[in-house]
Formats: structure tokens, C-alpha cells, sequence
């Protein structure tokens, strides 16, 4: 194991602004993207059900 | 001999039409009509194998157009909405050079002499943008009496044109026809041409 | 064949016809080549290192000026469409129109480079290599050009978007290009950068007629 | 052998497609996690401190399988795009739609941590480095694909005319990347490489290749998830949209 103690994990020998800003970006788009995406699909999906409901309205 | 069998067409999420049969011969005219946006357009640049169809299939004497390709086209004039005419070019220069990208270079007395023919005597040289709408078609026309083409495909071709012009080309499909050509075409106007179908979309 | 000069022909009547706008792509060439010396300062051995690549640089964007005008005009008019319901195979004319955009706007950038080379002292050799790279470079440049003008075609934002498809692809003929000359004057030889922008120009050659064909096609679909 | 088409087919519609990669998501989920846990614990606790870079070097573990994936995402898209010219089939193009976007955020990363790494390693954000340099005209590429997909209103045609570039662009990836390359060493650029780094050692190419499969099944993911999306909204209007139980209303 590599770290005394987890302030040093966090300091990263000095280079912590550097290697937990990549890391941070990195973890960011990951998380941003599958959520932005999955939205897509929720969006398109709300539409569609309203769709329906209206159609189904014209019909009574 | 233009068949074709099961057309239909689809733009952005919309069919247009389907399940299209259609079957021109030797002599004869089609005359394409439906409302506005109801797919005339599309129709004539699908026989024109501009875009292919969603479905089905057409056929020139017997082959799918697709396959012959080349040999289709050199044997089809297809006129759109657009005049296809260079407006910095004389109405000579758009004739010989329409002629040559065509592979089928034009002399220049014939070219002269149709240019006449359709009323453009004196205006041979004056750039197109100097002419009026009605004889910028006038100079199509012309493009029309040049190329030999035994299929023309017209979208509006009587659209901006006078009552002279009209008949004139009224009369160069009819010469068309009796030379065995096929002619197909949208209109609002109904024509008096024999031989006639009309197909609805 | 008859029919690639056909179009040759028919395109350099029409830029004859309209000269406005081949001027302006030239002038534009020696107004922005000039701009630089008055944004870096008139040292001249700093400006004898970067000349080639300024004047590179202002070629393709010379080149980009006129690229979104070489089949807007035809589809506007329906020429294209009955070029591509010509008996003639497209590519043949396709090739023919881009001959006609490189004779039109690549060609004057060649002749006029060794007049600006000369503002940026730079020597005969150097100026007969300049002019060497951007005959084998604007013929590629003009082919690459054609696909992202095919492309755009009739496209919302054309212009701007062309120029964001095109550049990049750009990169390798600007670094064979402008290295050339670089490589001369620091005495490397520019052999090597010369065989490469020729190899580059021989693919595009075969390559580009072929996809603008197939842009052009979806395009008037 | 015709059966082997046809089942092809069967899959390759947007139809069938949908519940497939719908019942495949979080597979690839759990996979990206695992794959993700096992190579940050390596990242931070298995790798030991280099002597040279000192902890900076840890950026690699990230950047490297990021650069991987911006050029493998685009050579895929590019293939799917082959595959729509060729063979007409419409979910292609919806697979080269989805997988830009993520290919874009791939190419980014790479510059964004090459930037991260270099700052401390060279002492500038930016260095033209040939790595960097082709990775930046490569996310140039992906923003122009996603660009010229945006600007056409017609699917089909958004589809065929990306097909069109996406396969320019892939003959010219190789190309630019050489000429960079060759560009730098005229130069003489940064002299320090940024994979070459320190000897590669064991557990670093087990991290970064762990890394890398992290990585891959990541996109996977989020490209299926982005692909039933896009198929909802161009098949919108077909009977089978209308028949699925999410939007009746009877599921979720």
C-alpha cells in the first residue's frame, strides 16, 4: 500500500491538482453522459405516451 | 416501354404514396395529377432514378433501371422545376454545353435553327438574365427539340409559359409521340393530347 | 475525357463571366499573406522562418473562400441534377468541375506565391520549391474541398460548416506543404516532403471524385 | 447460409434491436464497474510512485485508454457507416449517430488529461506534441461528424452523408497522424513521450489495459443506451413503437 495516511492520498505527492483534476473531469463526463443520454430516451418516451393519450382521446 | 411496379415513397416520416403501378408505351403520354405535396414531384425524379424509391421497382424495356443506369439515362430527358439554365450564358452557349456534358455535341446551325424555331431569333447572344421568365423556358424547349431522348419526364413544363409557347410545346410532345416517344408529365392544366393517361396520386 | 474539358471549359466561361469573384479570392490571398508582418514586427529572419507557413496557411483559406460557390450555383439552377441524369458517368464531370475550381483559384495562388515569397526574402531555390510544393499541394486541396462542399450542399450553415469538415483534412497537405520550404531552407532537402504531397495528391486523385460523386447523389436525393 | 443472413437481418432491424440491447445495457454497466473498481484500485494502490514523474504519472492510467478509444470508437463508427452504404440497413447509421458523440467526449478526455499531464511533466498546458496534436484534429473530426449529422433535417440523408465523411475521415486519421508525427520530428518537439514514459511495468500494462476495458464496456453502454433513444425517435410513428409497453403505459 502506497499512502501513510488518506490527506496524503488526496495530496498525490504534490501533484494532487493535476491527477485529481483529470480524474475529476474524467468521473464527471462519465457520469454526465449515460445520464444525458438515458434523458434522451425518458424525453422521446414522454412524448410518445402523450401522443397516445391523445390519440385515444380523438377516438372517444 | 417504362413499367414500374409497387412504388412508394416516403419523406421524413411521411408515405406519400404506395403500392403505385404504372406503364408507359411507345406513343403514348401519362399525365401525373394529385394535389400539392401529394407526391407529384417525387414521383417524376423517382422514374428519373434521381432518388430511388422506398419500395418497388422500375423497369426500361424490360430491365431494371438501376442495372442499366447509363443506358437509361441516355435514352430519358428529365425537366425540373429548375431550368437547368446557366443565366451568365447565352441561350447558344447553354445549348452547346447542355449538348457536350451530354456527350452528344450539337452543331451550331441546328442549334441556330431551333433556337429560332422557339422565337429566340436575335437573342442568341444576350446572356439569359437579360431575358424574360417566359423566355428563359422558351429556351428549354429548345433543349427539349435537341435531345434525342425517346422518354421525357417534365415536372410543370407549362408553368410561366404564353399562350404561343403552349402551343408550341403542345405541338413538339405531340411530334415527340408520333415518333413513337413516351412522354411523361405533371400539369394543372388539362391538354389535348391523344393517347393520354392520367394517373391520380 | 470529351467530357471533363466540356466542363472545364463551360466552368472557366462562367468564371470569366463572373471574374468578381476569382479576384477577390486572390486578393484576399495577398491581403492576408501581407497582414502578418504587420502583426509580428518586421524582424526579417523571423519572418524568412515563417513565411512559408503563412503563406500556406493563407492558401487554404483562400481556397475555402470560393469552395462553398462550387456546386451551390449548379444545384441552385438544376445543372446538377441533369448532370448527375447525364449519359456521362458523374464522376467524369465531377472531375471536370474540380479541374475548373483548381484552374480557377489554385492556379493563381501558385503564380502569384514567388511575388510574395520575394517580400519575404526568400531565395530563388527556396521560391522554385514554394512553387513546386503548391502545384502538387492546391490540386489536392481543391479535391479534398469538393467532398466537404458535397457534402454541405443545401445544408443549414453551408459555409461555416464546410470549412469545420474541411480544414482538418487539410492538416496533412499544410505540413508536407509548408515543410518543403522549411525543410530547403534549413538544408534537410525537400525531397521527401515533395514525394509525399505527390503520393497524398495521387490517392486524393483517385479518392475524392468518388466520394463527392457519392455526396452529390444523396445530396439532390 | 441464407438463414445466417436472414438472422443477421433480423437483428441489424431497429425493431428487434431496441429489447436486445435494451436486455444488454446493464450487462455492459456491470462489467464497465468491475472492470472500472479493479483498475482504479490498481491506478492507486497496486501501481507503485514512479521515481521519475512521481504520482503525476498515475494521469496515464486514464489518458492512455481514452486515446485508445477515441481513435477504436471512430474506426468503428466508420465501419457501421460502410456497413449502412453497403448494405442499406437502417440501424447503421442510428450506431455511427450514437457512438459520435462518445467518441467526441474520448478525444476529449485524452486532450483534457494529456493537458493535465503535461502541465507538470513539460511546465505548459499545451505542448505540440505529435499525441496531442493528431488527438486534437481527430475531436476536431467527431465535432465536424456530429456538426454535419445536426445540420441535415432528413435522417437518411444525415446518415448517408455522414457515412460519406466518417469514411474520408477514417483513410485520413492514419494520414494526418503520420504527418504529425513526421511535422514533430522536423521540429524537434517535447522530447519526453507521454506512453513511452517510465519502462513500462507489469502492473502499470495490466492497469491501463484493465483500464482500457473499462473503458470500452463504458461506451458500449452509453452507446446502446444513446442508440434506443435515437430509434425511438425515428421510428416514432411505426406500429411497433406504439405497441411497447413503455409507452402504452403498462411498463415502468
Amino acid at each position: 500500500m502506497n499512502w501513510e495516511s488518506p490527506a496524503a492520498f488526496f495530496a498525490m505527492g504534490g501533484y494532487g491538482l493535476y491527477v485529481w483534476g483529470s480524474f475529476g473531469v474524467c468521473a464527471l463526463l462519465m457520469i454526465a453522459e449515460p445520464i444525458l443520454a438515458s434523458k434522451r430516451r425518458k424525453d422521446i418516451l414522454r412524448s410518445l405516451r402523450r401522443e397516445r393519450i391523445a390519440e385515444n382521446l380523438d377516438q372517444q | 416501354m417504362l413499367t414500374a411496379t409497387g412504388l412508394s415513397c416516403v419523406r421524413g416520416e411521411r408515405r406519400l404514396f404506395a403500392g403505385l403501378d404504372l406503364a408507359v408505351g411507345p406513343g403514348e403520354w401519362l399525365h401525373v395529377q394529385g394535389e400539392n405535396g401529394a407526391g407529384k414531384t417525387s414521383l417524376l425524379r423517382i422514374l428519373s432514378s434521381l432518388a430511388p424509391p422506398a419500395e418497388g421497382q422500375i423497369f426500361w424495356r424490360g430491365a431494371p433501371i438501376r442495372e442499366l443506369a447509363e443506358d437509361y439515362r441516355r435514352e430519358m430527358l428529365f425537366l425540373g422545376h429548375h431550368g437547368a439554365v446557366k443565366e451568365e450564358l447565352t441561350p447558344f452557349e447553354n445549348l452547346l454545353l447542355a449538348a457536350q456534358l451530354d456527350g452528344a455535341p450539337l452543331d451550331e446551325t441546328e442549334a441556330l435553327g431551333t433556337l429560332a424555331r422557339f422565337g429566340l431569333r436575335g437573342r442568341e447572344d444576350l446572356a439569359v438574365r437579360f431575358l424574360s421568365a417566359g423566355q428563359k423556358r422558351r429556351v428549354l424547349l429548345a433543349r427539349l427539340a435537341v435531345r434525342k431522348a425517346t422518354l421525357w419526364i417534365l415536372d410543370e413544363p407549362f408553368t410561366a409559359l404564353d399562350v404561343k409557347a403552349v402551343d408550341m410545346l403542345s405541338a413538339l410532345i405531340e411530334e415527340h409521340l408520333a415518333g413513337g416517344g413516351m412522354a411523361i408529365l405533371t400539369s394543372h392544366q388539362s391538354m389535348p393530347l391523344p393517347n393520354g393517361k392520367v394517373l391520380k396520386i | 475525357m470529351n467530357a471533363i474539358l466540356a466542363v472545364i471549359r463551360r466552368d472557366l466561361l462562367l468564371a470569366m463571366r463572373r471574374k468578381s469573384e476569382v479576384l477577390t479570392a486572390l486578393f484576399f490571398f495577398v491581403i492576408v499573406v501581407s497582414l502578418f508582418p504587420l502583426g509580428i514586427g518586421p524582424e526579417a529572419a523571423l519572418l524568412k522562418k515563417i513565411a512559408p507557413g503563412i503563406l500556406w496557411v493563407a492558401a487554404l483559406l483562400a481556397t475555402m473562400l470560393g469552395l462553398a460557390r462550387l456546386f451551390a450555383p449548379d444545384h441552385a439552377d438544376g445543372t446538377l441534377e441533369q448532370m448527375v441524369l447525364s449519359p456521362t458517368p458523374l464522376g467524369l464531370l465531377i472531375t471536370g468541375k474540380i479541374a475548373a475550381h483548381w484552374i480557377t483559384t489554385g492556379l493563381p495562388l501558385v503564380l502569384l506565391a514567388p511575388v510574395l515569397g520575394i517580400q519575404f526574402d526568400l531565395d530563388a531555390e527556396a521560391l522554385g520549391i514554394l512553387v513546386v510544393a503548391l502545384l502538387l499541394g492546391t490540386p489536392l486541396l481543391s479535391l479534398i474541398g469538393a467532398i466537404g462542399a458535397a457534402l454541405t450542399l443545401g445544408v443549414r450553415g453551408g459555409g461555416v460548416l464546410l470549412s469545420l469538415l474541411v480544414l482538418p483534412l487539410y492538416v496533412p497537405a499544410l505540413i508536407f506543404g509548408a515543410g518543403a520550404v522549411e525543410a530547403h531552407i534549413s538544408g534537410l532537402g525537400a525531397g521527401g516532403h515533395l514525394s509525399l504531397l505527390a503520393a497524398l495528391l495521387a490517392l486524393a486523385v483517385f479518392f475524392a471524385p468518388w466520394a463527392t460523386t457519392a455526396a452529390l447523389r444523396i445530396a439532390l436525393e | 447460409m441464407n438463414n445466417k443472413i436472414i438472422n443477421w437481418f433480423k437483428y441489424a432491424s431497429p425493431q428487434s434491436f431496441y429489447p436486445l440491447a435494451g436486455k444488454m445495457i446493464p450487462w455492459f454497466w456491470a462489467l464497465a464497474a468491475i472492470f472500472g473498481g479493479i483498475g482504479l484500485w490498481i491506478t492507486f494502490f497496486a501501481a507503485p510512485t514512479d521515481f521519475q514523474q512521481g504520482e503525476g504519472y498515475r494521469i496515464i492510467f486514464i489518458h492512455v485508454p481514452a486515446a485508445w478509444m477515441s481513435m477504436f470508437i471512430y474506426i468503428v463508427m466508420a465501419g457501421w457507416a460502410a456497413l449502412g452504404l453497403a448494405l442499406n440497413t437502417r440501424l447503421s447509421g442510428m450506431m455511427a449517430q450514437a457512438l459520435a458523440p462518445t467518441g467526441a467526449i474520448m478525444a476529449f478526455l485524452s486532450l483534457w488529461t494529456g493537458a493535465f499531464w503535461g502541465k507538470p511533466m513539460w511546465g505548459a498546458w499545451w505542448v505540440w506534441d505529435a499525441r496531442l496534436t493528431s488527438a486534437l484534429i481527430l475531436f476536431f473530426l467527431y465535432i465536424g461528424f456530429i456538426a454535419l449529422q445536426a445540420a441535415i433535417d432528413d435522417p437518411r440523408r444525415a446518415d448517408k452523408a455522414g457515412a460519406i465523411l466518417a469514411l474520408v475521415g477514417v483513410v485520413n486519421v492514419p494520414i494526418i497522424y503520420f504527418s504529425v508525427k513526421w511535422w514533430n520530428t522536423l521540429h524537434q518537439g517535447a522530447s519526453v513521450s507521454l506512453t513511452k514514459a517510465p519502462t513500462m511495468a507489469a502492473t502499470m500494462l495490466w492497469g491501463m489495459l484493465i483500464m482500457a476495458l473499462a473503458f470500452w464496456m463504458y461506451s458500449i453502454a452509453v452507446a446502446l443506451t444513446r442508440v434506443r433513444a435515437i430509434i425511438l425517435e425515428r421510428e416514432a410513428h411505426t406500429e411497433w413503437v406504439k405497441e411497447l409497453p413503455e409507452v402504452k403505459g403498462t411498463g415502468q
